[in-house]
């Protein structure tokens, strides 16, 4: 096992299994994501990356197995209480609110930290009207952090794909949260455009802000994951640095079987 | 005159709540119909199923053409009705939400109630049972023939169904529709069309259902709207898109009503079969035969 | 911009959507039936009758040679419109009198506006709430109905019950408002007449098929079941009494089954049946010294020349109604409270349904004998003996 | 961003404030502020319904069940009761909620087309209890007696007077709904329209969102059940059921469902087409409203409030 014993876990997930009716997703996985790094998690299609995903972010209930996050069990847990408990995360298919601007997309990654209560929102109380000019700042901070504070009052779903994608990590990034998890952030983009997802995802964790990344991307990978976990079919079949993995033959062989090679 | 007892009580309570539970059964299909092609629920199915039973006692009481002629006339008419209501009501509309196609179906009802009620008038309408009404009798149980009319087409339309989207390339191209209309037009489905065939297939079984109820419970210009409540009540309870589920549902909320008023308070008997629905949504919220993970990500 | 538009686009439908001014005439009658919706059965026949008296008469020259002019409101069975009509008959149409509405709970739902703005209503609908009013124990001011109160079709079907040794029954109704009057009143009187009622059932104007209920009274074995329903359940309902066996247990039909045309619709299964009927729907079986012989034989001659199409006992009620107002405005003019107080001490009126003696205690007028017992024999109505 | 709109509000609220002044001077249009009471109160309900279906994204095809619950609490409670009808109208809305609440936690995780058959069968069972029960209700024929309203001796008992009292309330209702959709709150539901999956994921707790919208909807149909009950002095089943649930949704489709103004401007137009202008089609008119209906939705998807912007369209081009 590649886990370091000395540093702490922000993560850590025991014997997760995930069963939908006959098909086993998820086999007995193992996973521990010490704070600060970027993960990423690769694999052919259909080894359950996706999967795995939605069982840390509360959208699954695991079948087996537990998942702890910074001290809590969160396995079993909604969505929402888990994104309080600070962890954030894409999605493979962009779900942008498209019926908002590209402020308003981020204002709503701010929802944890304000006041959202429905009679003082609704009459209108001046504290709601401060924490919105409050908020709308933060927002337009966080857009310049990922440069897109130039389409700030655009609509959402005129961006092209390369600044959506981007923007759901600015959103993700609201939140203030410990772990981002960003699920294939670069599919799908140019050679640009991937490199400023590659430069923003670093400039996250040096943030301080763990990254748990799952990406087909394998330069991308390689340049900038600190660990890197394989699976195949449901199982771990390997974890490590980039260089190890680089040449672990087992790896090449769950990727050769896909006819996709690696860099 | 015989007085009956408590078994005989309840096969009869069963026998009505099925011939009545075939005719929901029957609304229910053509939901689903539609439903799978286009994920449209057709709020005027029900006037289908009015239109065919009024359409069928003009041509064969009104006209006088003998009853098989009436019978083909009145399903085309009402075929034609349908296929006039996909090219005029939905086909034109431009942003198609779940909530406008809801719209648009409820206005068709409108449109096709007010015309047959200009038409036909507000008077109830017959139509001469099938064969006779000479009821039979088993064991106490008393089955008027229709009610073997209509379990049978409801027979014949589930067989013709399944044979028709599992054996003929027409069929399974409008099952290919249903599951991927994007993948169903690259390999050269014609969508469009198959969405004008769903409409017309729907229409064709409202009708029957329509032209076997009359005999039963005579029909009028104002029927459709209860009908298409109790059908929609029974696709949704079976789950959505299942033919067999519409089927079970069907029946089902035939059976509570029927026994509902014969153990139960009558006025309540509506009431009783609501209640199993929203009981069964809230334990499977995809209805009893439906899959909750399609139903999930469709939303308005 | 685009929302000031919109708003100024509503204002301008608001204020520009003018409905058509009627034409000028001497005497505005006002009417709301319920012409569409749940009670068109009412309502439709209704409307029909008063047009066509309001026309006869505006033919002959009109009232001392002025003419009426009915101004008739749909209410759709919907008591919100029926209010708004109510309304708008007497604040702008500025009638004379209001006839309707056609059921009960509108024309109660109405009373208050008649007895605020003081304008004679004539309902055709039956309960007997219309025309008294529990607080006071006394009629509404201002409030008579025509049709002879349900308890009074059902005082007819228990006399005629007990005169056939019948104490054991069955009820069935319909839930709606048709149907919930006459089971409150068949629940209401059923002690005074001795009646044991073994079953209340229900079910709805929509229904298909009855057969569950019956099954349930056949298990009970009643003397006698009493249908009360309108349209085509109480057709429904007498098949599947005939399908089940069930004719040994006699039947018996409210008044809300006076037409031909559910005989034919039973095919066969009404023979039997008993019904109390108001005279219009049997004229032609009244005695030629009947007192209303004449008035029905005109009306019925009339309708069916006029309209192609059957009689229905309800348009007899808006024949009542509306020509006890134009009795009225013979003999005292087109003043509301004049006609008002003509209405209350009218006697002897020969209507279709009855003849009328109102007074302060009365605004119905009516007593039982305002309903014969018909039996259905070969297909047609006859007196039941 | 939105922003609140001052202009269209100010003319809105000029027109309301004058126009009984106006129609009584308009023989032809007398009567019309009589309509704009029920039109008031319709808007009451859609203006709720308008934050639930257009904002939040969730279907009831049941809410005539709660307009009816507050009618029925007003006449029940002020008739056989005699409570003061304000203290009715507050038990009425607690009695919505407290439905709300026990219906909407579990129809709401419903989707799509099962949400709308839930609050459609939630709103004919209701709807089968008013006609029932008749020792309260008076069953299917209804009940009357039910007092008007007054406040501190000054009677709300003629028919521009109420206008005012109905209009004050829906202006508070509207207010009240703007600010919300401004405010964080109505972010969040607009985020559950769009996306539930991103939406929880940024911490929104969904059902709980859905259940306060729903409630709040609820409300507003039950103080406007309410002010029905003590305007006509008299209620029925008939009024509360499934086919006046439909129609609710028909004056959202008419005006716009995603914005207020649509829910306003569609109860007005509703108001006026079924209960006056439509009649001069006569026996047609039930054609020509279907007709009405399905041109709207072919070409005027966004409803009548998108009406504006499509003509400033056209003329650009």
């Amino acid at each position: 096992m590649a886990s370091e014993p000395h540093r702490s876990h922000l993560l850590e997930i025991e014997d997760l299994v995930m069963a939908f009716g006959g098909l086993t997703a998820l086999m007995n996985i193992q996973l521990r994501v010490a704070k600060g790094t970027i993960r990423a998690i690769i694999g052919p299609n259909g080894a359950g990356k996706t999967t795995l995903f939605n069982l840390i972010t509360g959208v699954l209930s695991p079948t087996e197995g537990t998942i702890r996050f910074n001290g809590h069990v969160i396995s079993g847990q909604k969505p929402h209480k888990i994104a309080a408990l600070g962890i954030s995360r894409t999605f493979q298919t962009v779900e942008l609110f498209d019926n908002m601007t590209v402020i308003e997309n981020v204002m709503v990654g701010r929802h944890l930290h304000i006041s959202t209560s429905f009679f003082k929102c609704g009459l209108g109380l001046p504290a709601i009207r401060s924490q919105e000019t409050a908020i709308e700042a933060h927002a337009m901070a966080l857009l310049d952090f990922v440069g897109l504070a130039d389409k700030a009052n655009s609509m959402a779903d005129s961006l092209p794909l390369g600044e959506r994608k981007i923007l759901e990590i600015g959103r993700a990034l609201a939140t203030d949260p410990l772990l981002v998890c960003l699920d294939e952030p670069a599919a799908g983009l140019n050679e640009t455009e991937t490199e400023t997802a590659a430069r923003l995802i670093k400039a996250i964790k040096d943030k301080g802000i763990t990254v748990l990344l799952v990406e087909h991307d394998m330069k991308v990978i390689m340049n900038i994951s600190d660990q890197i976990t394989v699976l195949n079919y449901g199982e771990k079949i390997a974890e490590g640095t980039p260089e190890e993995i680089r040449g672990n033959p087992k790896v090449i062989q769950a990727y050769l079987g896909d006819s996709i090679a690696v860099v | 005159m015989e007085t009956i007892s408590a078994a005989s009580q309840l096969f009869q309570f069963i026998v009505t709540g099925l011939t009545v539970g075939a005719i929901y059964a029957m609304v229910a299909i053509g939901f689903n119909i539609i439903y799978n092609v286009t994920e449209i629920i057709n709020l005027a199915q029900g006037e289908f199923v009015m239109l065919g039973g009024l359409i069928m006692v003009f041509m064969h009481v009104t006209v006088g053409l003998p009853m098989i002629l009436a019978f083909v006339t009145a399903v085309l008419l009402v075929t034609l009705t349908g296929m006039l209501l996909d090219r005029l009501a939905i086909k034109p509309i431009r942003q198609p939400s779940v909530m406008t196609l809801i719209i648009a179906t409820i206005a068709a009802s409108i449109v096709i109630k007010g015309t047959a009620m200009l038409i036909w008038g507000k008077s109830p309408y017959d139509l001469p049972a099938f064969s006779g009404r000479t009821p039979i009798e088993l064991g106490g149980v008393i089955i008027q023939p229709q009610y073997l009319w209509v379990i049978g087409f409801l027979v014949v339309v589930t067989i013709g169904l399944t044979l028709f989207f599992n054996r003929t390339i027409l069929g399974k191209a409008m099952a290919a529709c249903a599951d991927n209309p994007d993948a169903a037009r690259l390999v050269g489905i014609n969508v469009q069309y198959m969405v004008l065939l769903s409409f017309a297939l729907s229409a064709a079984i409202g009708a029957i259902a329509g032209m076997t109820l009359t005999p039963i419970a005579l029909m009028d210009y104002d029927r459709g709207a209860m009908l298409a409540i109790k059908g929609f009540g029974a696709a949704i309870l079976g789950g959505l898109g299942s033919f067999s589920g519409a089927v079970l549902g069907g029946l089902l909320i035939g059976l509570i009503e029927s026994l509902g008023a014969g153990f139960l308070l009558s006025g309540y008997k509506d009431a009783y079969a609501l209640i199993v629905l929203l009981l069964v949504l809230f334990l499977r919220p995809s209805g009893i035969m439906g899959n909750f993970e399609v139903t999930k990500f469709k939303r308005f | 911009m685009v929302k000031k538009s919109a708003m100024a686009l509503l204002a301008g439908l608001v204020i520009f959507g003018f409905s058509i001014q009627p034409a000028l005439a001497t005497y505005k009658v006002g009417a709301i039936f319920s012409v569409t919706g749940g009670a068109s059965f009412l309502g439709d026949p209704e409307k029909k009758t008063a047009q066509m008296v309001v026309d006869q008469i505006n033919r002959d020259g009109g009232i001392n040679g002025e003419k009426i002019e009915l101004i008739v409101y749909d209410d759709e069975t919907d008591p919100t419109k029926c209010n708004l009509h109510a309304k708008k008959l007497i604040s702008q149409d500025k009638v004379v009198a209001v006839i309707g509405p056609s059921v009960s709970g509108l024309s109660v739902a109405i009373i208050p506006v008649f007895e605020k703005f003081k304008t004679p209503l004539v309902s055709c609908a039956a309960s007997y709430k219309i025309v008294y009013n529990e607080k006071t124990g006394k009629p509404n001011k201002w409030v008579f109905k025509t049709p002879q109160s349900d308890s009074l079709a059902v005082e007819a079907i228990y006399t005629k019950m007990q005169s056939m040794g019948i104490h054991k029954i069955a009820i069935l109704t319909v839930t709606d408002g048709y149907g919930a009057s006459g089971r409150h009143e068949l629940l209401r009187l059923a002690q005074a007449y001795k009646m044991d009622i073994v079953a209340d059932e229900k079910y709805d104007p929509k229904d298909a098929d009855m057969t569950a209920q019956l099954t349930k009274i056949k298990g009970l074995a009643p003397q006698a079941i009493v249908n009360w329903s309108v349209g085509p359940t109480q057709v429904t309902v007498l098949r599947n009494w005939r399908d089940l066996g069930m004719t040994p247990i006699t039947f018996f039909q409210s008044h809300g089954f006076g037409s031909r045309k559910n005989i034919e619709l039973a095919a066969g299964a009404a023979e039997g049946v008993f019904c109390p009927l108001g005279a219009c729907n049997i004229a032609d079986l009244l005695p030629e010294d009947h007192p209303q012989k004449q008035v029905t034989m005109a009306y019925q001659k009339s309708y069916t020349e006029t309209y192609n199409e059957p009689l229905s006992s309800f348009g007899g009620h808006a024949w009542d109604a509306i020509q006890l107002v134009v009795d009225a405005l013979k003999a005292v003019g087109g003043d509301r409270a004049k006609i008002r107080d003509y209405l209350e001490n009218k006697k002897g009126f020969i209507g279709q349904h009855g003849v009328f003696n109102f007074s302060p205690e009365d605004h119905n007028g009516l007593t039982k004998e305002a309903f014969q017992m018909v039996v259905v024999k070969d297909g047609d109505w006859a007196l039941a003996k | 961003m939105l922003r609140i709109r001052k202009a269209p509000m100010g003319v809105g609220a000029i027109f309301i404030l004058l126009f009984p002044w106006v129609a009584e001077r308009l023989p032809a249009i007398e009567h019309y502020p009589d309509l704009m009471v029920f039109a008031g109160i319709y808007c009451l309900m859609t203006i709720g319904m308008s934050l639930l279906m257009g904002y939040a994204g969730q279907i009831s095809l049941g809410h005539a069940a709660f307009y009816g619950i507050g009618a029925y609490a007003s006449g029940i409670l002020t008739t056989q009761y005699n409570l003061n009808p304000w203290l009715c109208i507050l038990i009425g809305s607690a009695a919505a909620t407290a439905v709300a609440v026990v219906v909407g936690a579990p129809s709401l995780r419903l989707r799509g087309h099962y949400l709308a058959m839930a609050t459609l069968a939630f709103g004919i069972i209701i709807n089968i209890v008013f006609r029932e029960e008749a020792e309260w209700t008076g069953g299917p024929d209804g009940m009357g007696g039910i007092p008007g309203l007054d406040i501190f001796g000054y009677s709300f008992d003629s028919i521009h007077k109420y206008y005012y009292l109905v209009w004050i309330v829906v202006a508070i209702a509207f207010f009240f709904t703007i600010r919300l959709i401004q405010s964080p709150t109505g972010r969040a539901l607009r985020a559950i329209h769009a996306s539930e999956a991103a939406a929880s994921a940024m911490g929104i707790d969904i059902s709980r969102s859905k259940i306060v919208v729903f409630a709040f909807s609820a409300i507003l149909a039950s103080v406007a059940g309410s002010l029905y009950a003590h305007y006509m002095n008299f209620i029925n089943p008939s009024t509360f059921d499934t086919l006046f649930s439909i129609k609710l949704v028909i004056m959202i489709a008419l005006g716009g469902m995603h914005t207020i103004w649509g829910a306003v401007v569609g109860s007005v137009l509703f108001a006026f087409l079924s209960f006056e202008w439509l009649h001069q089609f006569g026996e047609y008119e039930i054609v020509v409203y279907g007709l009405v209906l399905m041109m709207v939705t072919i070409y005027l998807p966004e409803g009548l409030v998108g009406l504006p912007g499509r003509i400033a369209q056209r003329v650009r081009r």
